[in-house]
């Protein structure tokens, strides 16, 4: 394993920001650490950095204990949310200063920051300050200075979080895309899930000082392991209380009295229609109706409960008050600590649902 | 018209009103005074005239500015040094800062019967005195912008490898300069204000001296002359470095 | 362990340690010098008991701080309602701007001999030397902050119906009102300064006159009690001053 | 109609923030102004408020005239981006500022601030300051304080644009669902798509001082007129130069050289599905895939094209580099002016498909 963390607490004052964290990342991998703020992302991202130093336990990067280790001599680059870019320094000295600690030629540092430039797509700005560039390209400057001094391990403090939202998705596809091309290690922060599930290839869920569940985007999504996972990814429609026994095709697990279901797993079909008779379906009323761009999502009311269901437009159309036949294919049942997966059991052996 | 309002704009904002307004109120105030109480515009530029043909005026301008420019520059080589050690080094701090948050409360010239005992009434005290008042205002501003560095720059140039002697000379220093500079102004214009009362206790020249000593021959034109002369060259001098500080240390974020 | 460390953490901070090494340099110092040139600490403290039982210090500081007072309070007077008039409108700031941007480069000082033949040598002239020392910068803070004031308030008092002049009172005048603090601040401090210089060239009385008279008595010990005397009561009045603006002015944004 | 701009125009400087707007509201609606920054939506809103007022043209409120009325007799509800709240005074009298300056006695106002406070649910906050709130309940205290004088018009700038992505979420739905209940005719600035969607009655679509088309949001998405509107509404892949023709199904539209395809739009079947054979079926190449929270978006290569396609995991899996077949069902042709929408001509007689 190329980073590992292992057993490692961090308290400041009274706020544990990291409570018993253990953790490991293959070489070349771009992983996301996502949480809610206060959660202790941006602090297992510093001690990685060594601008914060754990109370106890270890830290390797490259199978080397780096605890004694200062920020200095980690090897690591960092890209600050801020940027913290040297306003009275130019473009091309910003990307220069980490060379010129390591008192490269200037011939060299003069190559390397061309070189650099030339990756984030910004050549000739190399004589401009930072405050006659914009947002995502100050960004772009800061990702080169993090870069020039060839660090093991890229890492990145909430990188999109000071950017306007329609250039904040360039930016991400592009960072992902450059990373991809460098193959270097890199750890992001980011309390955006859209942001996380996009770009990362691997996700670190932290929630409380404590990693909740680690795992690929797909894999999180799909089976979460803890309560709070299973409630934080996605946008979904808690019941509480067994209340999910009512619906057609789930029965009681033990010990996971509450109910995750996202509007994904809802499925809806008009009254009429003749394609498919399931014991799954179940009719409610639409009591509301939200357009999404590319989908509606329902409120559909059945037996005292309130499901969300997302709905493709192209489908056929409906409206508040009809009512609808609808299914739910699967929910994460959960109690306060581990979540799972329940399939509806009607639908399980229907050999024309398939799942991934 | 619309041209006419550009002019009518024009000379509303370039002052014009206001001199003129100004000097019609004083020339109508000094018709019911007499000369020696409150000379008119004519007589104070009649007055003026004189001192500045005798070249009594520009020998005192000479040794009134020779006395601030001496004191400030030394004031700025030790005030600037010092305050960056003192908001950079904790241990320096405390026992530095108490000091200085007393004597800050000290006005300058209540040093002056002091100095002028340990140095004379030469030269040195006037300049020892003004060192003084500008030290204060420097280091507090110094130090101020010392410990207001945005520190995800200092974080950065550590973590490119810089110690944390390189960081100070190219983060912090750097950062500090727009408080710096401000110190600077602030210890220009307290040096100005000192001078003028240390001229005025014990000099023999400078405008100080010149606007006390008028009193004596009845000359109220030349303390006229001598107070303009001071709001003049206080507006210019603010002005210069002003106007210096925003061309070499723009990128400081001097403005 | 843990707590011995915070002991010592606290004397340091305290600034405890910066008084006694002052003395003990102070003192040190004085073995190489008469008492005339630099009296040791305890003289010193002899010589402070003298002023103190006789009554002249504690007379002193009240005819110097009542001048003080009298100024200040007329010039905030003065300084705040002309300073919002010519934030507010602009014809009155184009008329009255340019004078206002000269004579803040005049010291206050300078006007003393003026003052003098104007008012007499009484209280009059010095009240009106400080009245002139605080104006400055209360009118400067005043403007600006009057015209740094979030003009989205302003639209916001607008749209819900308010008038100008109800806006002008209900969000501009609040909105100043942290700079015009700061502006009264510096006020008092260029008071203090004002006052002292003003002591030493025409008084009879007050602690500029016991610094400067200390002199001609050869009581060097009676200028260092004086100096002192300054600087704690500048300390005193700006940390009052700053406790009274927090407590009153809280919500209005004074920190 | 209860509101009219007739012809309006408005520049600053060199820039015509209002090129000839004239648009229409009717009493009641909920209706935003969605444009990129600098298209002039928010000097719109500032010309309806009366904070800014037009060069030429006319502004009705209500039948009425106001071109000559101040915006202290307007009688409209402002909201601005940054809340504009009092800092000195309390939660209460921040809500009571306008009826003070009406002159409406102690109780009335009294009795109405609690009324508003119950109503933005801050019970109980009357006495704290501003800087004692989040921001979302900052928000919600501009909103009563817009209110209280009971305005004919309600006129939001951005209204969550200072606001978390966590609570904006909430705060959207909970706007919508208060304003609907008050029945006031609300209009709100955005730049952001999923928010004027979400919220909107209605959209009046900007774009350098022009209004580009107004309509209900289905109806924008489904049918935009213009080309700015065709490439602004959804993330669409722009294809120049009459290569649509090279789709399946689609044929050359005279005077429209260029395509938007939504991901939406393309539908993707594994090679070895046995259900469904159509001519509209192409063969392509999938070369990158993101993934999307609920779905994965796909790039196809295909004929030098690359096609964007929305893919719902829960179908089939597909992995980077399969083969996979497509079609796609609808795109928007455009020339630098109108747009159009094209059906798949082979779908078109398929009696399965079924479009509102």
């Amino acid at each position: 394993m190329y980073i590992k963390l292992d057993n490692v607490n961090k308290t400041f004052g009274n706020y544990k920001a990291s409570d018993n964290v253990s953790f490991e990342i293959e070489k070349g991998k771009l992983i996301a650490l996502l949480g809610p703020s206060g959660s202790g992302k941006t602090t297992i991202l510093r001690m990685i950095a060594g601008l914060e130093h754990q109370d106890d336990g270890d830290i390797y990067i490259d199978g080397k204990l780096v605890n004694g280790i200062s920020v200095q001599d980690r090897g690591i680059g960092f890209v600050f949310q801020s940027y913290a870019l040297f306003p009275y320094l130019t473009v091309f000295d910003n990307i220069a200063y980490g060379m010129k600690v390591r008192k490269n030629s200037k011939e060299e540092i003069s190559n390397k920051v061309d070189e650099l430039l030339k990756l984030v797509g910004l050549e000739g700005l190399g004589k401009r300050y930072p405050d006659q560039l914009s947002g995502g390209q100050r960004q772009r400057v800061a990702f080169a200075r993090a870069l020039a001094t060839e660090p093991q391990v890229l890492l990145l403090d909430e990188p999109f979080a000071a950017i306007d939202a329609k250039v904040r998705k360039e930016l991400r596809r592009w960072l992902k895309d450059t990373i991809d091309k460098l193959g270097i290690t890199s750890i992001f922060v980011t309390h955006d899930q859209d942001e996380a599930v996009e770009v990362a290839d691997e996700l670190i869920i932290t929630n409380q000082g404590k990693v909740e569940q680690i795992g690929t985007p797909v894999d999180i999504y799909r089976n979460p392991k803890t309560a709070f996972v299973a409630q934080f990814i996605g946008e979904s429609v808690i019941l509480e209380n067994y209340e999910y026994e009512k619906l057609n095709g789930f029965t009681k697990r033990d010990n996971a009295p509450k109910a995750a279901i996202r509007p994904e797993f809802v499925q809806v079909l008009p009254l009429d229609n003749n394609t498919e008779k399931s014991t799954a379906n179940m009719k409610g009323k639409v009591v509301d109706t939200a357009f999404r761009g590319s989908n509606v999502e329902l409120t559909i009311a059945y037996d005292n409960l309130e499901i969300k269901a997302s709905h493709q437009i192209e489908d056929f159309t409906v409206k508040k008050g009809d009512e609808v036949y609808f299914k739910v294919t699967r929910l994460y049942a959960f109690d306060d600590d581990n979540a799972y997966t329940l399939i509806n059991d009607i639908l399980k052996d229907n050999p024309e649902m398939y799942y991934i | 018209m619309e041209k006419s309002n550009s002019i009518i704009n024009r000379i509303l904002k370039s002052g014009l009103i206001t001199w003129v307004l100004l000097l019609f109120i004083w020339g109508v105030g000094a018709l019911f005074y007499t000369d020696d109480f409150l000379p008119n515009p004519l007589v104070t530029l009649d007055g003026a005239k004189t001192l500045i043909t005798s070249g009594t005026l520009w020998t005192d301008i000479v040794v009134s500015m020779g006395r601030v420019l001496k004191g400030w520059s030394l004031g700025l080589l030790f005030a600037i040094p010092v305050g960056l050690c003192v908001g950079n080094f904790k241990v320096i701090s405390y026992v530095f800062e108490p000091f200085l948050n007393f004597f800050r409360f000290v006005p300058a010239i209540g040093f002056i019967t002091l100095f002028l005992l340990w140095f004379g009434v030469g030269e040195t005290s006037k300049v020892a005195l003004i060192f003084y008042a500008v030290i204060f205002p420097v280091m507090v501003n110094t130090i101020a912008g010392v410990r207001s560095v945005d520190y995800s720059l200092v974080e950065a140039a550590e973590s490119m490898g810089a110690s944390k002697r390189r960081t100070f000379f190219t983060v912090v220093v750097p950062s500090a300069v727009p408080n710096i500079f401000t110190g600077a102004r602030l210890g220009l214009s307290g040096a100005i204000i000192c001078i003028v009362a240390a001229e005025m206790l014990a000099a023999s020249e400078g405008l100080g001296y010149l606007i006390y000593t008028s009193r004596l021959y009845y000359r109220t034109d030349w303390i006229f002359a001598g107070i303009f002369t001071l709001g003049l060259i206080g507006f210019l001098a603010d002005k210069l470095l002003r106007f210096l500080g925003k061309k070499f240390l723009y990128r400081f974020g001097v403005r």
